[in-house]
């Protein structure tokens, strides 16, 4: 046998024909496997699916199935509720890749957000005799939402790729407050502080999303409309996300996380990967921003916060580090987490519901709460909700034979 | 072309605030030749591989690989002329797994761009299972299939040696720079190591610098040897002849008094 | 929760096509012109309308089972909403008393024996939203579909955040805010039961009352947070200035401490302006900081004060001499101890457990809107929220005294409050604030052509 | 000229003291642990309102209620680094950083309860009076938190550098191995540097509380200006937490004297990110802050 790697160096993408190890092209897929083994894979492609188990796709058309059905089944509030959970999964994507595939702790996500919502704001909404609108349809201005910050995400690159570590974590929160001074000021795009803006007209393809419409019979509320069109925007965005992370690029975002230096022998180039980790990031964060204002109903320019920025962190620390579902899994928590605190608030008896009484009021609780969240999963398990969900499933597979 | 030396390095210098660590080190390296770099600790022959990778910016001398200048260039860049290399304490991404590891390796060998990344398909999806046929060949050469799917943080250590030598070798590299292959290793696992050095000699033709302490290992397997200590030059030539040299001698017997 | 599975499976399959079957079907109903033929969401699961036998129409919001925590066992219970700041946002010091006032104000409702057959409850419904817009909006979607209307949506900004979503839901509500847009149906759809005159009003009658009691000022200042508290106070400054002649020196921006970290930057500015007179837009211990840190600089001006500038506590602070020699504020009604019908009961039901500040009177004549709105939407018997909507327009309000009588909608030029209670700060005085002067009016303030919100 | 010495210079030294102060703490806590500490803001405030406590509520003379917050904050400090610090030793420093984040959520909650919506006082005994310094009248506030900082800061440094405790923390800083194998309880030591750390923080809260219309819980947030001041300076040098603090806050001073009149167009309360931007600045050209340490990329 012979190792042909140099010709496959020298030649670039030339295929080395007849490889050993067991693979058999991308062309000729074959469709069915070996029953009963789930592991066995008779071609390379199949092996780098995505959905690469039966279980994993059995799982996944029964969670799209169950969050179809939802919105039928749950009141309007909660409804809105769990879209924002799928906002707060896109930003937290967007975080995860930037902190944690690529290692560079961020705390200018709230800012990047912001940018979002003004480009949404002012591409999509209307002009008013004090803010500037250009009324435009979602097919455009959400693109852009992503877009702009974007590039704003690669003009300050170089400077973020040049410092390392907590510093680079305290550069980007002055990006936040920074943000926030020109947010205030910037009163034709954002209205001024203390007054804000509308929101983008959530109008795509000409149809109106804030309206009721029928359906089979069905009425769909604006809360469910929203509640779909957030859905379909992010399945795309999380399995974007997902692609990325396990095609060349995710593997050079870890790469540099882990040992730059070592990163940069192998042939990836430092100043590239994280200019585009940024980038990307951005521009997650930046169709978060534009989908949460829709949501609230008003832009204002002191929400894009350091608060709003350690929200996502929580999202990403709590889900779990560099993972896509993590980070799914991380939005739910933060954004249900809350509620249920509420729900439960009868319950307990040292919450106050009524103010100014008791030993802390709900949203004392909730924040509390939130805070020790975090405290507990970085230290009892630090690949958070996915690694507990890791563990069960290995715990499940083992039984009976666990302990 | 054919007959200039792979590498030339002329007159390097390096210092560190007043320490020098290489005093105009001057040496070349022949296309297919084990070329070995030994010397006592301290001697400055990591910091040779890591002016040479770019990790170092040498203060002076030159430093041509394949008729390009290495100076002021970045690692990446230098990765892509193809250089290559192992680490002294293992660089391996411990989070990753051993495919990953290799198919880091490939990264300079994938050719797609971000939106195709993204999407997934054709060209991305092409290429990633171009390159895994590419890896998989590696695997089978150095014999770890079972361990494809491992976390490297969960190997042995010797294991690890042979991954980092799979993800060096997964550049396709012209030259490979070995920085204590053997270190640490037992004496069935030292074996393992020399045999697939010079396997990828013989086999894939690939340039090879080696530094290492085993000299047993050194006077077997390399063609030439370069003796440093404090950074200076002390001999240079076949084994042999090196071992003989009263400069060397002093040197390894005062360290060793 | 009873959708059937059938229709589950239907809409389970036909979402992935939503947009084409939502053109295909599009009946516009989201956005209704008039209040008046709104029709209600017929499909909502939780809630479907109900007809009292007596005739009484009712649906969101209102049940025939008694409140939680009602007086009367046999009325039904009308739920309203608070979403307020009550514990960590900027005005949450204010915001806990207005509460309280609010909630001692429907506890006397309910043991004069309700409206209409009716208990009126408010705390099942009060959310903290933390003066924060994204909070507000959230929380308002929580407890929406639960209540009939808003008895306090605290601050400007949070209230417009869900001033469309009010609209289409058709919920009314107080506002805890001053903004002169509450004023005007272009601003606020008539949604918005407010009291009083707005901070634009206020400091032009300020100004009026310093003009004639103490000198005419030549010179005048605004300081104040950005938005539509400081911005329509210093409109108010600047309209007052040009109205009178005198220099209108600026309007100085300034923020919470929380956000700046000290009013060092207002106090230099006020000082170097040599104004006469100063408006302050601001919360209370930046009011006092600027106040005492100016007068500390050699500032020799008059400082007038907007109804949030002021808290009990603050005769405690560094600035209580300060403040005692050269600040008034200024309020829309009476103060604690005042001798109207409205003030006695008030204080009736509190006993002697004062409250913290003024914040409890606030709450207290904010609710007589709704609970005027309340009472001729049951004379309509119509209590549904379309027949809460419809009675609005022309809806005539009696304060009890704590203010004059007002009616909502018409022209409002004509119809706005213009009256305002000077006070001076006074360790004595219950809430540290005694009247120098109550109903006054001012010249400046009576001729402002009043016909669209002033920021 | 009064103007540019009064509220220029004096004011800017006496908010840079206390930045200062505050930036100290960051400093010692990451050297020791090589963690940014984030609860810093709410240890801040808790000193403030337990001066507050001590001063106004039970009557404690000012000085011995300075005295006695600061020893209730060093505890706060220390019982934190035990429960939630001790077990990140040896992980990454952004999981312990962030669980400083978590701690800070935490205590800004029990700040905000204890304080409450109300206005409070720290009860400091300089109130609004002014002094004369060369003829300048200048706030005696100022001169307070410029004399009171640099001499914490003074003693804390003589505390570093002279005894026992502070060289077995300084070894630390350099290497913990070493330090270990020359027998210093390496866990004591954070312990310690917290506990310095958090009663530091306390003195700039009471500070910070002097504003003379009262203190809430949200000025806790002020505190995060130290953040760009120990960039400026450099995350692991003492030295430059004291020289970039005087320096921002005397920028920050003058920028709010004269911005307003002379640069209006980069709007109102620009002084507030004036710090952000002094870092950035220097961060173009320093990566490692003026005084800070390079990493050495050792492969």
């Amino acid at each position: 046998m012979s190792l042909q790697v140099d010709g496959a160096a020298r030649g670039g993408a030339d295929v080395p024909s007849g490889g050993g190890g067991g693979g058999d092209g991308a062309r000729r897929r074959p469709r069915s496997r070996v029953r009963g083994r789930p592991q066995l894979y008779t071609s390379y492609a199949a092996d780098q699916a995505i959905w690469n188990t039966p279980a994993k796709r059995a799982w996944t058309l029964a969670l799209v199935a169950a969050v179809l059905v939802l919105p039928f089944l749950l009141s309007r509030d909660l409804t809105s509720l769990l879209t924002t959970v799928f906002i707060f999964a896109i930003g937290g994507i967007g975080l995860n890749l930037i902190t944690g595939y690529a290692g560079q702790v961020s705390l200018g996500h709230a800012f990047f957000m912001g940018l979002g919502a003004y480009t949404a704001a002012v591409f999509g909404g209307e002009s008013t005799d004090r803010v500037v609108g250009l009324g435009l349809d979602m097919a455009i201005w959400l693109p852009l939402a992503g877009i702009v910050p974007a590039v704003v995400g690669l003009v300050v690159a170089p400077l973020a790729a040049r410092v390392r570590g907590l510093y680079l974590a305290i550069l980007t929160l002055g990006l936040v407050f920074i943000g926030e001074h020109v947010f205030k000021e910037a009163r034709s795009i954002t209205g001024g502080a203390g007054v804000g803006r509308a929101p983008a007209e959530p109008v795509l393809f000409g149809v109106d999303l804030s309206g009721r419409y029928h359906l089979f019979g069905y009425i769909l509320s604006r809360e469910d409309v929203f509640y779909f069109v957030c859905f379909a925007i992010f399945l795309v965005m999380a399995i974007a996300a997902r692609n990325l992370t396990r095609s060349k690029l995710g593997r050079a975002f870890a790469a540099v996380r882990d040992r730059d230096v070592a990163a940069a022998v192998m042939g990836v180039s430092l100043r590239r990967t994280k200019t585009l980790a940024f980038t990307i990031s951005s521009f997650y964060a930046g169709i978060a921003g534009a989908l949460l204002v829709l949501v609230i109903g008003r832009v204002t320019p002191t929400s894009w916060n350091l608060f709003l920025s350690i929200d996502f962190l929580a999202v990403i620390l709590i889900g779990g580090i560099a993972t896509i579902s993590g980070s799914i899994l991380g939005a739910m928590f933060v954004v249900l987490m809350p509620r249920l605190v509420s729900e439960l608030a009868d319950v307990v008896p040292f919450i106050s519901t009524s103010p100014g009484t008791g030993v802390f009021s709900v949203f004392q609780l909730q924040t509390m709460l939130f805070g020790a969240l975090i405290v507990l999963f970085l230290v009892l398990e630090p690949r958070g909700l996915y690694g507990l969900w890791v563990r069960a499933r290995n715990y499940w597979k083992a039984w009976p034979f666990s302990h | 072309m054919t007959d200039a030396p792979l590498l030339e390095v002329a007159d390097l210098t390096l210092r560190f605030g007043g320490m020098t660590a290489i005093d105009q080190v001057s040496f070349s390296v022949d296309p297919g030749e084990l070329f070995a770099v030994i010397g006592p600790n301290g001697a400055g022959k990591t910091s040779i591989f890591n002016c040479l990778s770019g990790v170092y910016r040498p203060q002076a001398g030159s430093m041509r690989f394949g008729g390009e200048e290495l100076r002021g260039r970045r690692p990446d860049n230098i990765a892509r002329l193809g250089m290559a290399r192992m680490f002294q304490n293992i660089e391996l991404f411990e989070n990753l797994t051993v495919l990953e590891n290799l198919m880091l390796g490939r990264h300079q060998h994938l050719r797609y761009g971000t939106l195709s990344a993204l999407v997934y398909a054709g060209r991305a999806k092409r290429s990633e299972i171009e390159n895994r046929r590419v890896v998989e060949d590696i695997i089978d050469f150095l014999e770890i299939e079972a361990i494809r799917r491992s976390l490297v943080g969960m190997l042995p250590y010797g294991l690890k040696k042979r991954v980092e030598l799979g993800r060096a070798l997964a550049m396709a590299p012209r030259l490979l720079l070995l920085d204590e292959p053997v270190a640490g290793m037992n004496v069935e696992e030292t074996e393992d190591m020399a045999r697939f050095i010079l396997d990828i000699r013989t086999e894939l033709g690939v340039t090879m610098i080696m530094v290492e302490h085993d000299m047993g290992l050194v006077m077997d397997i390399a063609d030439r040897v370069l003796v440093l200590d404090f950074g200076q030059h002390i001999a240079l030539g076949p084994p042999g002849q090196v071992q003989s040299d009263p400069a060397v001698i002093k040197a390894y017997l005062g360290e060793a008094s | 929760m009873t959708s059937s599975k059938a229709r589950g499976m239907v809409a389970a399959f036909g979402v992935v096509a939503l947009v084409a079957a939502g053109c295909a079907v599009d009946d516009d109903d989201g956005e209704p012109d008039d209040p008046g033929t709104v029709e209600e969401d017929p499909d909502d699961p939780d809630d479907p309308p109900e007809d009292e036998p007596d005739g009484l129409a009712f649906d969101l919001g209102v049940t025939e089972e008694a409140c939680p925590a009602g007086v009367n066992p046999d009325n039904g219970c009308i739920y309203l909403g608070v979403l307020s700041d009550l514990s960590e946002g900027p005005f949450a010091a204010l915001a806990i008393p207005i509460t309280a006032g609010q909630e001692a104000f429907w506890q006397r409702v309910n043991e004069d024996g309700g409206i209409g057959g009716f208990d009126v409850d408010i705390s099942t419904y009060t959310r903290d939203t933390l003066y924060d817009p994204q909070e507000h909006s959230a929380r308002y979607r929580e407890i929406e579909p639960n209540v009939l209307a808003l008895a306090q949506t605290l601050g400007t900004e949070p209230t417009e955040a869900i001033l469309s979503d009010m609209d289409s839901d058709n919920v009314i509500g107080a506002p805890a805010t001053w903004w002169s847009g509450w004023h005007f149906e272009d601003a606020d759809q008539g949604l918005i039961l407010e009291s009083g005159y707005s901070y634009c009003i206020e400091s032009q009658i300020g100004l009026d009352w310093v003009s004639g009691n103490v000198a005419p000022p030549s010179s005048v200042l605004a300081v104040g947070y950005p938005g539509d508290y400081g911005g329509d106070s210093a409109a108010g400054v600047e309209a007052w200035a040009e109205a009178n002649d005198a220099e209108f020196v600026g309007w100085v921006e300034t923020a919470p401490d929380a956000v700046v970290g000290s009013q060092d930057a207002a106090i230099g500015q006020v000082v170097g302006s040599g104004a006469d007179v100063v408006m302050l837009a601001v919360g209370p211990a930046e009011a006092a900081a600027i106040v005492g840190g100016s007068m500390a600089n050699g500032f020799e001006g008059q400082f007038l004060g907007s109804v949030p500038t002021w808290n009990p506590a603050l005769l405690g602070s560094p600035a209580a001499d300060a403040l005692k020699a050269a600040y008034l504020h200024i309020a829309p009604w009476e103060g604690w101890e005042a001798d109207t019908p409205g003030h006695e009961a008030m204080r009736e039901t509190v006993g002697d457990n004062l409250p913290d500040n003024e914040g409890f009177i606030f709450g207290w004549v904010w609710s007589y809107p709704i609970k005027a709105a309340l009472e001729a939407a049951v004379a309509n018997e119509d209590l549904t929220r379309a027949g809460l909507r419809s009675v609005v327009d022309g809806l005539q309000v009696d304060y009890e005294g704590m203010l004059p009588d007002a009616t909502f909608g018409g022209d409002r030029d004509e119809s706005a409050i213009r009256t305002a209670v000077i006070n001076r700060p006074d360790d004595d005085a219950a809430l540290g604030v005694t009247p120098v002067e109550a109903g006054v009016t001012g010249e400046t303030a009576d001729a402002f052509e009043y016909t669209a919100p002033c920021a | 000229m009064t103007e540019l010495i009064s509220s220029g210079l004096i004011r800017g030294l006496g908010i840079g003291s206390t930045y200062a102060l505050l930036a100290v703490g960051f400093v010692i806590i990451y050297r020791a642990t090589g963690v940014i500490n984030f609860a810093q803001p709410a240890l801040m405030i808790l000193g403030a309102y337990f001066t507050s406590v001590f001063a106004t509520s039970v009557g404690v003379p000012f000085p011995l209620a300075v005295l006695a917050a600061m020893a209730v904050l060093a505890v706060i400090g220390l019982a934190t680094e035990r429960v939630a610090l001790r077990p990140m030793v040896g992980k990454q420093p952004f999981a312990a950083a962030m669980v400083t984040v978590g701690v800070f959520i935490v205590l800004f909650v029990v700040a905000h309860r204890l304080i409450g919506a109300q206005v409070r006082t720290v009860g400091d005994p300089w109130g609004l009076e002014r002094a004369s310094l060369f003829g300048v009248s200048v706030a005696q506030v100022d001169l307070a938190k410029i004399v009171i900082s640099l001499f914490a800061i003074a003693i804390v440094g003589l505390f570093l550098t002279r005894s026992r405790l502070g060289l077995a923390m300084r070894a630390t800083s350099m290497d913990q191995e070493v330090a270990l194998a020359q027998g210093v309880n390496v866990g004591r030591i954070f312990g310690l540097a917290w506990a310095i750390s958090a009663a530091l923080a306390a003195l700039a809260g009471m500070l910070i509380g002097t504003a003379a219309g009262g203190f809430e819980a949200v000025v806790a947030l002020v505190a995060l200006k130290a953040l760009p001041v120990i960039i400026v300076g450099g995350l692991d040098s003492i030295k430059g937490a004291v020289y970039a603090g005087l320096f921002i806050g005397v920028a920050e001073a003058l920028t709010r004297t004269y911005q307003p009149q002379y640069a209006a167009w980069l709007g109102a309360n620009f002084d507030v990110v004036v710090p952000y931007v002094i870092m950035i600045i220097v961060l173009v050209f320093r990566p490692y802050g003026l005084f800070g340490t390079r990493e050495v990329e050792r492969v």
